[in-house]
Order: C-alpha cells, then structure tokens, then sequence
C-alpha cells in the first residue's frame, strides 16, 4: 500500500513542476525568456509546469544572472524557503561562469558557490524549448530522487 | 364657582398663590437685577390689578380690571420702548373694546347668565369675542405685540405681562367657557384651527428667531396654542389640562425670563444664538433655562406634564389620532428650538475663555432653585394643587 | 410583604434627597459611598421581595393617589423583578466602581443625585401599573439620561451627544404617550392589569408603543445617538446605554405579551426590526477605532438580538430574550468598565493609540476577556447560553432567516471583538503609550467590573439559576409557559434534531475561535523566514486590527453611508428650517403694518364664522 | 439507526463526499483550466494535473514559517477541510444516500463559510504581509458576495416554504430557479475567486494571497477544499434544475451538464476580464446584489 | 498605523529585482521607497578593461530587452571619436534593429501590464503576438534576445530577404491593430484599471527629468529621433506622439501608438533599403585620442553614452545614462494615495528597467 502511494508521489513529482524564478543579476534576457515559456506558443502548463509566485509552492528554482553580491544572501534565503524535495536549474551562462561579467569586482559569478545546482541550461540566453526541456529534465530528476537535495538528505 | 365645579381645580386660589409667588420672586430678583424706574411700586398695583380682576364675580368688574392692569404695563413697556410700548398699547386697546363689545352685545355683563343669543347675533357676537381675545392672547395672527414686547423690556416686565396678564386673560377666557359655552360650542372647530396656527406659526416662528427673548415670545404663542385648544375640545379634561398648563407657563416662563436677564446683566447685550456656553458662568441660570424650557414643552416629572397629558388626551378625544400627532409634532418642534438655544447659548464651550468665573447672586439662584422644586414636587403632589386633590 | 415594594423607591429617592441637602459637606469619595450604599439597600429590599414572586405571587401597593384616574400603583411580577434587579444590582456595581473612578471630578453630587434618580425610575417603570406613570417613568429616565451624557457641560461633544440623545429619544417617546391615552380614550383605564385595555390593544397602539421602544432600545433607524453619548463618564455609558436605559424599550416590548392578546403579525415586524439593526449595528462597529464607539454599535448590534429573541414569539423566545437582556446587561456593562478602566490608565479610547496593555493591566485585560468570551458567545459564559437559547428559539419556530443573520452577524461580533481586544489589550504598545506610567485599575473599579464578570461566568456555569429563578417567572408573567428544563453550561434536554446539531455547531465553533486565539498568542520560536520578497522586513511589521477596520472602512464606505440615517434627519431638520425663515419673512412682512393686520385677519375670521 | 450511521459515512466519504466530490471537484478545476488554455490558444494541462497537483503536495516536506503555531498551520486547513466535506454530505445529489432534514440548508451554509473564515485565520495566522493583506481582502469580500448567495438561497427557501435542500432538488424550475441560480452564479465568481473577483490572491500584487506561507501537505489540504468547494458550490446551482425529472440517470444527467455549463461560464467571464479593485467588487455585490436579490425575492413571492 | 507591504526584490510583477517598500493605510498607499542596485555588475569599469569590439558585447548586456541601442549608441559614440562613416545600408539596418526591439519591448511591457492588472487572456493575446516580432529577430540577427549585430561603423548581418520581413511586419500591424490597441483603449474593466490612475503631473515629470514615452505621457514634447535624429529617421520622417493626461491610461496609449510608428518606420525602412555595404571595409582597432558623447532613443527613453578614448585600443570612460535610471523614482510622485492593488501596474507603467539602472 505505502508503496502505491510513494510511487504515485514520485510520478507526481514529474507531473507537477511548479516553478520559481529568481533573477540574481542577470540582464533579463534571461528572465523575458522564461515567459514566454508559460505563453501560447511553448505552453509550459502541457507538462504541467505552473509558474509560482512565493518560493513556499515550488519544486523547481530557476536561477539566472551571475549572482551579485547584493542578492547573495536573497537566494541562499530563498533557496532554504523552497519545501524539499526541490530542484536547481540555472539559467544560462551567467550563473555557470560569469559570461560577460567575468572579473567584475560586484558579482560572485558562479551559482554554485552559493545553492547547489542541479542542471545548467547553456545559452545568452537559452531558448524557450531549453528551458522547458530543462524544467521537464528536473522534474524527472525528482522522480528519481537524484536532485541534490534528495541525495543530501538521503547520505545524512 | 363653576370653573372650580367643572373641574376639580380651584383656580382662583391657584392662580392667585402663583401670581403672589412670583410677585414675591420678581421683586427680589429686581432687587438684585436692575428692571425699570418704577417696578417696584408697578409690580405690586398690576398684580393687585390682576388679582382683582380674577377674584371680582362681576363680568364686567374683571374686564375692567384686567384692562386696567394691561393698560398699566403698556405704559409701563412704553416707558422702556416706545415702538414695543405703541403695539402693546393697541393690542390692548384693540383687544379689549372688541372683546367688550362683543361681551356686551352676547349680554355676558349681565348679572346673571345669559342665554344664548341666535341668529346672525351669535355669530356677530362670536366674532367680537374671538378676535378680541385673540389680539390680548397673542394668537396667531394677532400676535405681532408680544414680540417686540418681549424683546425690549426688562426681563421681569415681560414676566408680569405673559405669567400674569396673559395667563389672568386666558383664565377670563376659561370663565367664559364655562359661563357661556355657546362662545366655542357653535365655533369649535375655528377655536380648533385657531388653535393649531399658533401652535406650528408660534413653534416656527420661534425657530427662526435669533434673539431668545423673542424666541421666548413666539414659544408663548405656541403654548396658548395649547392652552386654547384645551377649551376649545369642551372637555373637562382638556379645561383642567389647560389650566394646570397656564399656572405652568407662568412658571416656567419666570424661569426662562429670569435666567436670560440674569445673562443679560453680565454680556451687557441682548443674550441671542450667537452667544455660547454660558451655563460655565451662570451655572443655576443655565439649569432654570432648561427647567423652564422642558417645563414649557411639558416633560415630565415637570408640573407643566400634567396640564400637557391632558391637552393630548383632549385633542386626541376630539381630533383622534391624528390631532395627537399634530400637538405632538408641534412639541417636537417646540423641542427643537428650546434644544437648539439650550445647546448654542447656555452649554459647550464658552465663545471667550472666562477669566474667573462670574459669582452669581446667591439669592437669584436660591429662587430659581425653589422654582424648580416646585415645579418637580408639583408634579409629584399634584394634591398640591389648590382643590385636586384625588384628580 | 406588599409594603416592600415601595422601599426600593424610597430609599434610592431618598438618597437623591439625602445628597442633595448634604452635598455641599461631603467629599467626593463620601458621596460615592452614600450612592453605593443606597443602591446596595435598593437592591436588598429588591431581593427580600424576590422569593414570593418566584413563588408566582405579584407584589402590589398603592403608594398614593397620584392624579384622578391614575394613583402610583406598583406592581412587581416576574418581568419587573428581571429589570428591576438588573437595574438596582448593576446598578450597584457601577456606582462601586464609581467610587473611584468619579473621585477627581466636580459636581459629583449631580452625578450621584442623577445616577439615583435614574435607578429609581427605571425600576419605577417596571413596576408601574399604571400607563401614565410608565411614561412618567420612561421620560424620567430619558431626562436622566440627558444630564449624565451632558455631565461635562461645557464640552461641546459631550453636550451635543447629549442634545442628540435628548432629540432622538423625547420625541419618538410622543408614540408612547399617545398610545396610552389611545388606549385610556376606548379603555377608560390607565391600569394595564385591567382586561379593558387588553380588549382594545390594537396593531395600531402596538406600533406606536414599538417606536418609543425602538428609539429607546437603539433599533435600526433611530439607533444613531448612542455612538454620540459616548463622551459621557464610563459608568454613565456602562449603566445607560448597556445595563439599564437601552432596555427600557425592550421591557416594553415584553411587557406587550402580558397586557395584550399577542397578534402573529407583530412578530414578523420584530424580526425584521431586529435583524435590521443586528446587522447594521455589527456593520458599524467593523469600522470603529474609538473604542466606546465600538462597544456602542456592538449595543445596537446586541440590542437587535434581543429584540429578535422576543420577536420569535415562542416560549422559547421569551426565555432567550430574558436571558438575554440580563446577560447582555452583564457582560457589556463589563466591557464599558473595562473601556473605563483603560481610558483611565491610558488616557485616550483610541484603539490606533492603544496595544500591549495587557501587560499593565492584566486583571482589567482578564476581566475584559471574559466578558469579550461572553458576547462572542463561548461556552462556559452566559453569552453561549443566550445565544444557544435563541437559536434553538429560532430553529425550533422555523424562523431560519434569524438563524442565518443571527449566525452571520456573530461571526461579525466575533471580528470585531477581536480587534479591540487584540489593539488595545495585546499587540506591541504603540509611541503613544511609550512614554505613559500606565497604572492597574484600583481595587474599587476592579471590584464593580469583576462582579459582573463574575456573574456572567456564573451563569455561563450555572443558567439554571437564571432560568429557574428570574426567567422563568418573568415568562409567566409574559403569559407563556414556563416549562423548559436547563442544565449546567445550557445544555438542556428536552430538544432534538436540528436545534441540537446547530447547538453542537455552534458550541464547536465557538471553542474553536477560542483556541485559536489562545494559539496564535505562542508563536514557534524558530523555523525558516517568511516569504518578504527576498528582503527582510523591519521587526514586528504586521497588519494590526487598526489596519484591518482601516480596510473596511474604506471598502464599506459606501455602504456605510447608505445605512447611515442621520443624514436624513439633518435634512428634515435643515428644512424645517429653512420653512421657518420663509414663515418669517412674512410674518415681519405682515407686521409691518398692524393695524391693517388686525383688520385683515379680522375680517378673513369673521367672514369664516360667518359662513359656518 | 445503524442503516443511518451506514448512510451518513456513506454519504462523507464516497458519494456525494469526499471521493466524489474531489473528483468531481478536480475534473471541474481541470476543466477550466484546459477551458481558458484553449481560449487563450494554448494547449492546456493534462486530463490529471489537479490530481497530481495535489499528490506531489502531499508527498513534499512541510515547512512551518517563523512564528507560526504548528498545530494551528495544521488544524486550520483540516478544519476547513472537514467542515467542507459535512456539506458535501449534506447536498442533495442524484443517488445520495446523505442525512436530509428540514433546517439542513442552514447548516449546509453554516459549514460553507467555515473554510472560508479559516482561509482569514490562515492569512493572518502566517504573519506574512502578503497573506494578510489577502486575509482582509477574502474577509471583505465574503461579506460582499454573501449578500446574493444568502439573498437567493433564503428568496428560494421563502417560495418553497422549507429550508430542507432535498425540497429544492425536488422544486420544478421556475423564473424564480433561473433567477436565483442567476444571483448563486454571480455569488460563484467570488467564491470561486476567479476573475473579475481573484481579489484576495492577486498574484501580482500580494504574491500568492493567504496561502504564500503554505506549503507541502497543509497546502494540499487547501487546494483539496478548494476542488471540494468547487464542487460543492457549482453541485449547489446544479441541484436546482434536476427537479423536474424522474429518472435518476437524467438527474444525473442534467446535474452533470449543468455543472459543466456554469464551470463554462465562469470562466468565460474569468477569461474575459480583468480583476477588479476590492472597492469595485465590494460595490458591485453590494448594489448588484441587492438588485439581484430584490428581484430573487420579488420573483419568489409573486410568481 | 501605516504598515509597510514589500514589493520585490521578488516579486511576481517584477522580471527583475528591486524593492518598492510601501506604506500603506488599509488598500491606500501613503508613501514609497524605491531601493535599486540587486543587479550591480560593474559594467562601466569592465568597459574601461576591455577593447572595443569586446566592449560593444559587454553593453549589449547591460540590458536583455534593449541590447541593441546600448550596443548602436556606443558604436555611435566610438564612430564619432574615430570618425568612422556607418554606410546607408547599415543605417538602415540598425533603424529596422531599433524599431523592432521597441516593437517587442513595448509588447513585452503590454503583456506584463495585463498580468499585473490580472487580465491572464490579454497577457497571452500579446505573447502571441510578441512571437511574430521575435521570429523577424531570430530572421535578421539569428538570436531571439541579444542579437549582436552592432558592429563599429556598420552592421554584423545584412537583410537578405525583406519581403518575407515585410510580411510578418505586416501580420504583427495587424494584430495590433485588431487586437491589442482596440483592448487597451476600449475594454470597460481596462479603462476602468488605467484612467486616472497614477498620475504624474507635468511639472513633477519635469523635476524628475523622466524621458521617454514616461514623459511624452506627461506632455512633454522630447523624442531623440526627432530632435537629435541618428541613424535613418531623418530619411524616413518620423512623427513622434506626445500626450497630456499625465496617467497610466496616457502612457498605454503612448506605446500602443509608437508601435504603430514602429511598424511604419520598419516598413518604410524596408521597402527604401539602399543598396550597398553593411560597414565599412575597414574598421581600426585603436581609436585616436578624444571624446564623445551619443543620444539615442531607446524603448523606454534616451540612453546617453561619453566615451573617453586614450589612443589604444580600450576606452579610458565609459559613462553610461539609462533611461530607467531616471524614470523609477518618479514612482514615489504617483504612488501617494494611490491603492494597494494599482501599485503593480502603476510600477509598470514607467516600464523600470534594473538591469539599465544598475548596469
């Protein structure tokens, strides 16, 4: 019995990303990118993708920007609101090395010195379909269990 | 006496112990607060008049000295206002030739009662009788003397000429009533709508007016209204509500009189809207305006509710409901102006900041004070009341 | 036995009588104690009557022969025993907190003299016999009430609440006085005990009689001078406008079902006045800050209940209404104490000002919980039985438009007793209170609002004794049977189905409201942040309760003028007013030349009577 | 009495309560869903989103904000959810075996509002400003829109002499039925809080209105009342029309169409506007609503 | 007591962080604090490390929406300095370039002004639309968002096939025409949400310096294109379009009609584009010694670029004016008394940029 609902659970998870999105500093294109995700055309509702707006209701965390000093301790505040079992999923170049801003004094430039990340979606900025293939790709992760904050719990 | 028979008050007696007390009252309030040369010595002749004219059994012997005694305070207002003194002069002129006439013509001079006369007679008779005693009453619309009588003379000689003149002439009229009951049985209806003119033109009047001795003026020309109405219904109820309501009105009325002149001797000037809080200075005058003014419009424990429950129960006898809400109506209105005088001239805040407050004469208030008890006590025990006892 | 009657009135006139001559030589506390003791023997001979009327006997005298027709007859039955222990007993417990409370003021043997003179005629109206001096007594009271809302005579609030009270009470009084001499006209009898005025009481008289009560007891649309009386002293609005003077109109309508044969149609009319005012009264107080405002719309509010209660015409609804009244007279005279006690400490009544001072004051904050617990309606208060009874009066007579709009407004109540216990008792103390010593009540006020409360704790426990003991005679004397049966807590047995679910309903939910009042006061310590954007916030940045009626305000606005009757009146006035300038105007037009009015209107009349 | 006890839990738990109503509840929010993805050109979610919606829910941890009670985090939503399943239980459906007595339309309103005040608690309870903010606004707003939903309810059970609901599932339709489901169905928007009327958790204002704090299985909790409700409020203007018919399967019938037709038309309405101010719905209900009313009660008594 | 309400730096109505603290009695909003600086990246001092080619990517991302003018002023600025000459052709090209990301900037700003005023269909009418614009983007540039086309002294990539862009400029004319101008300016609950709404009166649009249709909504008459005209909008005549009721409705009305212009500047440019190269056969490294300064008019107003070149190859300053740097404190002018649930559109409305203001 507990194994029926732990699976329907798991399947679940991969039905229902909801999403959130940050925007740590980037140039926005990233973030009129995801948009358009949820909009007619790409339509992120068909894998059940809803955009969320409090951190409290969401599966999977978008990241974009190279992270500013400024909004640091803001997504390492979000990141903790996020209800486990959650996913990471940066957007672009910016969080993965900087980009452009590489060596710029105010940024940290890396989003994985400040939460884990699961899955990065190269690109200045990655496309609409990127961003949905990559929201669908977490949402299997978090099936599996294999986001990191699954495997993290499960070593403790 | 037949008014006493009818009634089960002797009103004499009454009338005349009010009339002693508030002579008694006014002469000392004039000891304290200045009311014209010769009040001293006018005050005592004109009650003496006015008694007179209430205890002579004669018809004619009471005319004459009621008019005497009207004669006496005109000349007495003229003195203080010449303008106020020419209209009260005519009133009384007037008033007094077309009552006597009509009074002479009807044969009620005669010693004894005389039967009814017919035809166009009565009718002339009637309306001598009507319009003469409307213009000494001051009904509406022959009220236009009382006004600037009011307003001009010393707060005293208004008291003496509505407490005691006005309400001795009604008392006459009550007599009539009884004597001659043809004067309303025929006309009732007229007397009726008489009645409620200068109950509403009085009550509204009153609302407009500024200056609260004139304000005071109409509110009599309300009350008679009242007063009239009672013996207009023929009711036995209504004659004794009317009358407990005169000896009422002459006392509520010394109070109001009294409490503005005692104002009136601080401002300097006549006391009217635009005055406020004076009760902060004159605490035992604001209290007898309140008084006098819940007693004029008759709420109980006030002496003035026993005549008024009895007015209502005469108009509602005779006008059913309808009248009753009519009188209770014209009360409300006769609520509103007093509460707006009351609200605006004597409590709330005082327009300038007193610098100390005014000792007002002890003995003035101790009369206002007894006044008030009076009334209360009077309400209470009504057998007080000369013959009501068991009424 | 029958010459009991009369002492309670004795002895309080005589206390009037007695500081009126010693005013001038006693301190102020003294006299406060003269007019507590004098209340306290009032409420004794009131008391040594009781038994015998429980017993189902009346107590009767004939004080002496007043006017012709009419002599001071009293009459205590059941009904009267209700009020006129309600009158004397919370009368008593004000006039203790009193004491203290008045001890810095003036002219305090006025407001003694005043206080006295108002318990005498309230129990001098329940216990007429005679309809003329019912409405001796009724405008007694009003007077009264006139002076003690102006007792701050030369402050222009306190005198206009005054005029307000005096304008909106005397003048629908006129229905009353011409009901009775309706009813004196075809019944020829003042005595309402004689079946000659039973037999010629009709729909008619009924109405005219509810106006006068409908403007005393604060109905929907004459209920606006009782927020404006509250710049009087506390006691005067707790003994007025909670206790005593509001319920004048409700006796009256009570009194109704013993002199009359009671129509069907009347109480449709009660209904709908009652829920009309229960609403707009729970509507009005949502957008109060001042926190008498508050307690007074919360009166209008609780006044509609009470009129529903009686309007529902069963025994049932006899029994709710009585216990209500006597309830409501405790809990909301507690919670005017309390008011009291606050502005005392703090002072100021305004809710925007006020928070934290449960800290301070917490015997005044548990007694104020108590009482706020009673007119929420949780169990364990009297207030869950009253409201308990009604809706079961209600449920079991079919009326469940009451049961819908009784069940509404509560959740009403609820909201907004919350809101003043929340901003004023609980909640951070705001930059106003900072810098105020804030000091408990003293003894004295404690002692009158904790005897209320405990009261209404006891017959939250206890309403059988309520019931057996006062309601239960009072319905007799309201001609409906008395045969109910009550348990500890209000819950009693003779019922089922629907009344006991609804009961069961509400009892649950009321203890809910509780609990989670209870729970939200401990907070879990730590956890993760709040979701403030991504920033945190400044400490203790929440919404308060001000915040909340600040909303409504703003959103019911509209709505709130719509229900607002004064207006109206403002604009009646206004024309009457404008009328009598016109009326002037040509009357001085007319008295221009007297002599030709006189010969004007001479002839006008005598041509009339010509004609006639 | 124990075939009564059978009934009642048969009525809580399979049809018309819990297992039903969530079903039907969910097929109608997936309805509109996919109703208004298709209006505005997309393709819409899947036939099981709000199933899954709800699982996933269940399945994540729950995180108790900073200075919330946990037992009330809990308590509230289940409050609120059982409150809403009596009610279900208490709707006349085809085929239900559900307790029925005369005054049950009162509880059934009674135990209506319950979710509802819990909702306010909620908000307030979470010491979010968002969720406070939306607090006021549902609190204000309920008094808005119950003025039509009460006015109608009462105008119907006034004409039918009964507050028992099985006698409205029983009434043959009338202009007094239309006009009330009419004034029900205006009511609806707001209860639903779907546009004009998604006042108290404008996105785009407050966040996520009362719920920003919740999460995990007190949020499922919520989303479960929530497809309840829908259920029941829309099953509520269905059950008025199926009076007619005898058979079981047409009432069924009828009560499913019907219950598609009005879910249509809301969000028709939803999809077409734009949210108003709380001071625009506040007197929307309260002028239309007393219009509405009026008219409700005026067609009840002389028709 | 006015509590204080949070709006960002997270916020649903926000693509990018920054904070407006407001002060709220009950719905009413007393006052605002606008906080900015969440998306600092230095890029001013980064310009001064890098050479110029380099540089011209870097401020194409000091914002995602509007990358192209900040990338087209600076090769203005660099151009003048070096006295390079941008062929007619690649004129052209950047003034299609130009109009286009105005085109889907304003779209973009229409689609989240329906969001924030809850209107979920309009939002998704609009994004349809916007795809049309993005699809002639990704037809020109290959890129859908920072296209890199700017070159210095011309352009990267030609237009090779006009007439298919004239078709889809075409079909975005008339969704916009049929669709989304008559809805904002018509529909009932829309009006309902904008007349009146957030006023910035004149006098304040002037103390504030804003720019941009933010201005010419408050009836100032400025427009870059016109009064300093660039590119080709000399050539091809431009109306600029200027209102005076001063509120949110003013300023919906002010872009829906600069799209108009847009199309009919795109379509003109178009049709009369001349024939030729796209920049010049040689293009410096190093740029002589001097300074410039370049205006142009960007979707949401004037971005204004000093380069201070040394002789090498890197500029000594870079200074970079944006728009929104000026526009987003005005919003405390038109918050006062305004209501809780305008505030999201109300912020909209100056379409604030964070990625321009804090670069």
């Amino acid at each position: 019995m507990s194994n029926i609902f732990s699976r329907l659970i798991q399947t679940s998870r991969r039905r229902s990303p909801w999403v959130y999105r940050i925007n740590a500093g980037s140039c926005n294109g990233c973030d009129i990118e995801v948009a358009p995700c949820f909009s007619p055309r790409y339509d992120g509702e068909q894998i059940g993708a809803v955009l969320q707006g409090s951190p409290k209701h969401t599966d999977i965390l978008l990241i974009s920007g190279p992270i500013t000093l400024r909004t640091q301790e803001m997504v390492k505040d979000v990141y903790q609101q996020i209800p486990s079992p959650k996913a990471v999923i940066a957007l672009g170049s910016c969080p993965a090395s900087g980009n452009v801003f590489h060596g710029s004094p105010t940024i940290v430039g890396s989003a994985e010195a400040v939460i884990p990340v699961d899955l990065y979606v190269p690109g200045c900025p990655p496309r609409p379909q990127a961003i949905l293939e990559a929201i669908q790709k977490a949402s299997v992760m978090l099936e599996k269990g294999e986001t990191r904050s699954q495997r993290e719990v499960s070593h403790e | 006496m037949a008014l006493k028979e009818l009634t089960g008050l002797d009103w004499q007696i009454a009338f005349t112990a009010v009339s002693v007390l508030l002579l008694v009252a006014a002469e000392l309030y004039a000891s304290r607060i200045n009311q014209g040369k010769h009040f001293l010595w006018m005050a005592p002749t004109a009650t003496v008049l006015i008694l007179a004219g209430i205890w002579v059994p004669s018809t004619m012997g009471r005319t004459l000295a009621l008019d005497a005694a009207a004669l006496l305070l005109a000349w007495f207002v003229w003195q203080q206002d010449k303008q106020a003194g020419r209209l009260f002069l005519l009133a009384v002129i007037v008033g007094s030739i077309l009552a006597a006439i009509g009074m002479v013509m009807g044969g009620l001079f005669g010693s004894e009662a005389a039967a009814a006369p017919v035809g166009t007679m009565l009718k002339l008779v009637i309306s001598l009788i009507l319009i003469g005693f409307a213009i000494k009453l001051a009904v509406i619309p022959f009220a236009f003397w009382l006004a600037p009588m009011a307003e001009k003379s010393t707060a005293m000689t208004a008291v003496l000429v509505i407490s005691l003149l006005d309400m001795a002439e009604f008392g006459e009229l009550a007599l009539l009533r009884v004597e001659a009951p043809w004067i309303f049985n025929s006309v009732q209806w007229i007397w009726i709508t008489l009645a409620l003119i200068s109950m509403f033109g009085g009550a509204l009047l009153a609302l407009a007016q500024t200056n609260i001795r004139r304000m005071l003026a109409f509110s009599t020309i309300d009350d008679i209204g009242y007063l009239l109405l009672g013996l207009a219904a023929g009711t036995t109820g209504g004659a004794l509500g009317a009358l407990i309501g005169a000896l009422s009105h002459s006392l509520c009325k010394f109070l109001l009189f009294g409490a503005v002149g005692v104002a009136e001797k601080d401002l300097k000037h006549p006391v009217t809207l635009e005055d406020r809080g004076l009760s902060t200075r004159h605490p035992v005058a604001g209290a007898a305006f309140i008084a006098g003014a819940l007693g004029m419009i008759g709420v109980p424990p006030l002496m003035g509710f026993l005549g008024r429950w009895r007015l209502y129960f005469a108009g509602v006898e005779v006008g059913g409901l309808t009248l009753g809400i009519g009188m209770a109506l014209a009360t409300a209105l006769a609520l509103l102006y007093y509460v707006r005088a009351i609200h605006r001239v004597w409590l709330g805040k005082p327009a300038v900041e007193t610098k100390k407050a005014v000792k007002d004469d002890s003995l003035v208030g101790i009369i206002f004070i007894m006044l008030i008890i009076l009334m209360i006590v009077a309400c209470l025990f009504p057998a007080l009341l000369p013959g009501m006892g068991g009424r | 036995m029958n010459a009991l009657a009369g002492f309670s009135l004795v002895i309080l006139l005589g206390g009037v009588v007695v500081l009126f001559l010693s005013g001038r030589f006693l301190s102020t506390k003294a006299k406060g104690w003269l007019a507590f003791v004098t209340g306290l023997l009032a409420l004794g001979s009131i008391l040594w009557m009781a038994p015998s009327i429980i017993n189902g006997q009346t107590v009767e005298l004939n004080l002496f022969p007043w006017q012709a027709e009419s002599p001071f007859l009293l009459y205590f039955d059941g009904l009267s025993l209700v009020f006129s222990l309600m009158a004397a007993g919370i009368g008593s417990a004000i006039l203790v907190y009193c004491i203290d409370y008045m001890k810095h003021e003036t002219g305090t043997t006025r407001f003694y003299m005043l206080m006295l003179t108002f318990i005498a005629g309230l129990i001098g109206l329940v216990s007429a016999r005679s309809l003329i001096m019912v409405y001796l007594c009724w405008e007694v009271i009003g007077l009264c009430s006139y002076f003690l809302v102006g007792f701050w005579y030369s402050e222009t609030v306190a005198v206009n609440g005054a005029r307000k009270v005096l304008v909106m009470t005397h003048i629908p009084g006129y229905a009353l006085l011409l009901a009775i001499l309706l009813l004196y006209k075809d019944a020829g009898t003042f005595i309402w005990t004689d079946p000659a005025i039973a037999a010629h009481f009709t729909t008619g008289i009924f109405l005219l009689i509810l106006i006068a009560a409908m403007a005393k007891s604060v109905m929907f649309p004459i209920h606006t001078w009782i927020p404006e009386a509250m710049n009087a002293p506390t006691p005067v609005s707790a003994l007025l406008h909670s206790a005593c003077y509001v319920k004048a109109g409700v006796y009256l309508v009570a009194r109704m079902y013993s002199i009359s044969p009671w129509q069907p149609s009347w109480n449709t009319i009660l209904l709908v006045v009652g829920c009309a005012t229960m609403i707009v009264g729970a509507l009005f107080a949502l957008a109060q800050t001042d926190l008498k405002r508050l307690l007074a719309f919360s009166t209008i509010s609780q006044l509609g209940y009470i009129m529903t209660a009686f309007g529902i015409g069963t025994p049932f609804g006899a029994l709710a209404g009585v216990f209500y009244v006597f309830s409501h007279g405790l809990f909301k005279g507690t919670l005017f104490l309390c008011a009291g006690a606050v502005q005392h400490a703090a002072g100021t009544r305004d809710m925007r000002l006020l928070g934290g001072m449960a800290k301070q004051m917490p015997r005044t904050a548990l007694i104020w919980l108590i009482a706020a617990g009673a007119i929420i309606g949780v169990p364990l208060t009297n207030g869950f039985v009253a409201k308990w009874l009604l809706y079961d009066a209600a449920l079991e007579s079919g009326a469940w438009v009451v049961v819908i709009i009784a069940w509404l407004v509560s959740t009403f109540t609820a909201f907004y007793i919350l809101k003043a216990t929340v901003s004023v008792f609980y909640g951070e103390p705001s930059d106003y209170l900072k810098d105020r010593k804030i000091e408990e009540a003293s003894t004295g006020m404690l002692t009158g609002m904790g005897i209320l409360a405990g009261f209404s704790l006891l017959f939250g426990i206890a309403p059988q004794l309520l019931v057996n003991w006062l309601a239960k005679p009072a319905m007799t004397a309201m001609k409906f049977e008395a045969s109910q049966s009550m348990t500890f807590l209000g819950f009693h047995m003779d019922q089922s189905g629907a009344p006991v679910t609804a009961g069961a309903v509400l009892a649950i939910s009321a203890l809910l409201v509780v609990w989670i009042i209870f729970a939200m006061r401990k907070p879990s310590p730590k956890g993760v942040s709040t979701f403030t954007g991504g920033d945190p916030l400044p400490e203790g940045n929440t919404l308060n309760t001000i915040d909340f009626s600040e909303f409504t305000e703003d959103v019911f606005a509209p709505a709130l003028t719509a229900l607002n009757p004064d207006p109206v009146y403002t604009g009646i006035w206004q024309g009457i007013y404008k009328f009598s300038q016109q009326i002037r105007k040509l009357a001085e037009n007319l008295e221009k030349s007297p002599v030709g009015l006189i010969l004007g209107a001479a002839v006008i009349l005598a041509v009339v009577i010509w004609l006639v | 009495m124990n075939n009564w006890w059978i009934n009642a839990i048969l009525a809580l738990l399979f049809w018309p309560g819990l297992l039903s109503g969530a079903l039907f509840g969910w097929f109608l929010l997936w309805m509109s869903r996919k109703f208004i993805a298709r209006l505005q050109g997309r393709q819409g979610p899947p036939f099981y989103q709000p199933f899954f919606d709800f699982w996933k829910l269940i399945g994540k941890k729950t995180i108790i904000p900073n200075g919330v009670n946990p037992v009330l985090f809990y308590a509230l939503p289940i409050i609120g959810l059982i409150s809403i399943i009596f009610a279900l239980a208490l709707l006349p459906v085809p085929g239900s075996s559900g307790i029925s007595f005369e005054g049950d339309l009162v509880l059934l309103i009674y135990l209506i509002e319950m979710p509802v005040l819990m909702d306010v608690i909620a908000g307030y309870v979470t010491r979010s400003v968002y969720a406070q903010v939306g607090a006021t606004r549902e609190a204000i707003l309920t008094i808005a829109y119950n003025l039509p939903f009460l006015g109608a309810l009462i105008a119907l059970a006034v004409r039918l002499h009964s507050f028992k609901l099985a006698t409205f599932a029983a009434a043959p339709i009338s202009i007094a039925t239309i006009l009330a489901a009419v004034a029900l169905f205006v009511a609806l928007l707001a209860q639903l809080k779907v546009n004009p009327f998604s006042i108290p958790n404008a996105e785009q204002e407050i966040v996520a209105g009362i719920h920003v704090e919740y999460n995990g299985l007190p949020l499922a909790l919520f989303e479960l009342t929530h497809a309840l409700e829908t259920s029941l409020l829309v099953g509520l203007i269905s059950i008025l029309f199926i009076g007619p018919f005898t058979s079981i399967w047409m009432k069924l019938l009828i009560f499913f169409v019907v219950a598609v037709v009005v879910i249509l038309l809301t969000n028709i309405t939803a999809a077409g506007t734009a949210r108003l101010k709380v001071q625009h719905a506040f007197k929307f209900y309260w002028t239309w609503g007393i219009a509405a009313t009026v008219l409700v009660v005026a067609a009840a008594l002389i028709l | 007591m006015p509590y204080k309400l949070p709006l960002g730096p997270l916020h649903p109505a926000f693509e990018e962080p920054y904070k407006l603290t407001l002060s709220c009695k009950g719905e009413i909003v007393e006052d605002a604090q606008v906080e900015v600086g969440f998306v600092m990246r230095s890029i001013e001092l980064l310009a001064q490390r890098r050479n110029y080619i380099r540089d011209l990517v870097l401020v194409e991302h000091v914002c995602g929406i509007c990358s192209n003018v900040h990338a087209s002023t600076m090769a203005m600025a660099v151009e003048k300095i070096g006295g390079i000459t941008v062929p007619d052709r690649a004129r052209y090209i950047r003034t299609i370039m130009g109009e286009l990301e105005r085109l889907h900037s304003h779209l973009l700003w229409a689609g989240i002004g329906a969001e924030d005023i809850g209107y979920h269909s309009m939002f998704m009418e609009i994004y349809f639309l916007r795809e049309r614009v993005m699809d002639i983007l990704e037809a020109i540039s290959g890129n859908r968002v920072n296209y890199g086309m700017i070159s210095l002294g011309g352009v990267t990539r030609d237009i090779t096939d006009p007439k298919s862009i004239l078709a889809m400029a075409e079909e975005i004319k008339k969704g916009l025409e049929k669709v989304v101008i008559p809805i904002f300016t018509q529909d009932k609950t829309i009006i309902a949400r904008t007349k009146g709404i957030g006023t910035l009166s004149k006098d304040d649009a002037l103390m504030y310096g804003t720019v941009g249709p933010l201005a010419r909504a408050s009836g100032i008459e400025e427009d870059i294109r016109e009064s300093f005209p660039y590119a080709a909008y000399d050539d091809l005549g431009f109306k600029k379009v200027v209102l005076d009721s001063c509120d949110v409705q003013a300023r919906v009305v002010v872009r829906a009609l600069e799209m108009m212009e847009s199309i009919r500047l795109i379509e003109e440019a178009l049709k009369n584009l001349p024939s030729g190269p796209i920049r010049p056969e040689q293009v410096p490294l190093t740029i002589p010694d001097g300074e410039a300064t370049a205006r142009s008019e960007a979707p949401r107003g004037e971005v204004f670029y000093y380069v201070k070149s040394n002789g090498t190859d890197t500029p000594a300053r870079v200074k970079i004016r944006t728009p929104s740097f000026v526009n987003i404190p005005s919003i405390r002018a038109m918050v006062k008394g305004q209501y809780l649930a305008d505030m999201p559109l109300i912020q909209a409305s100056i379409d604030p940029c964070c990625s321009c203001t804090d670069r």
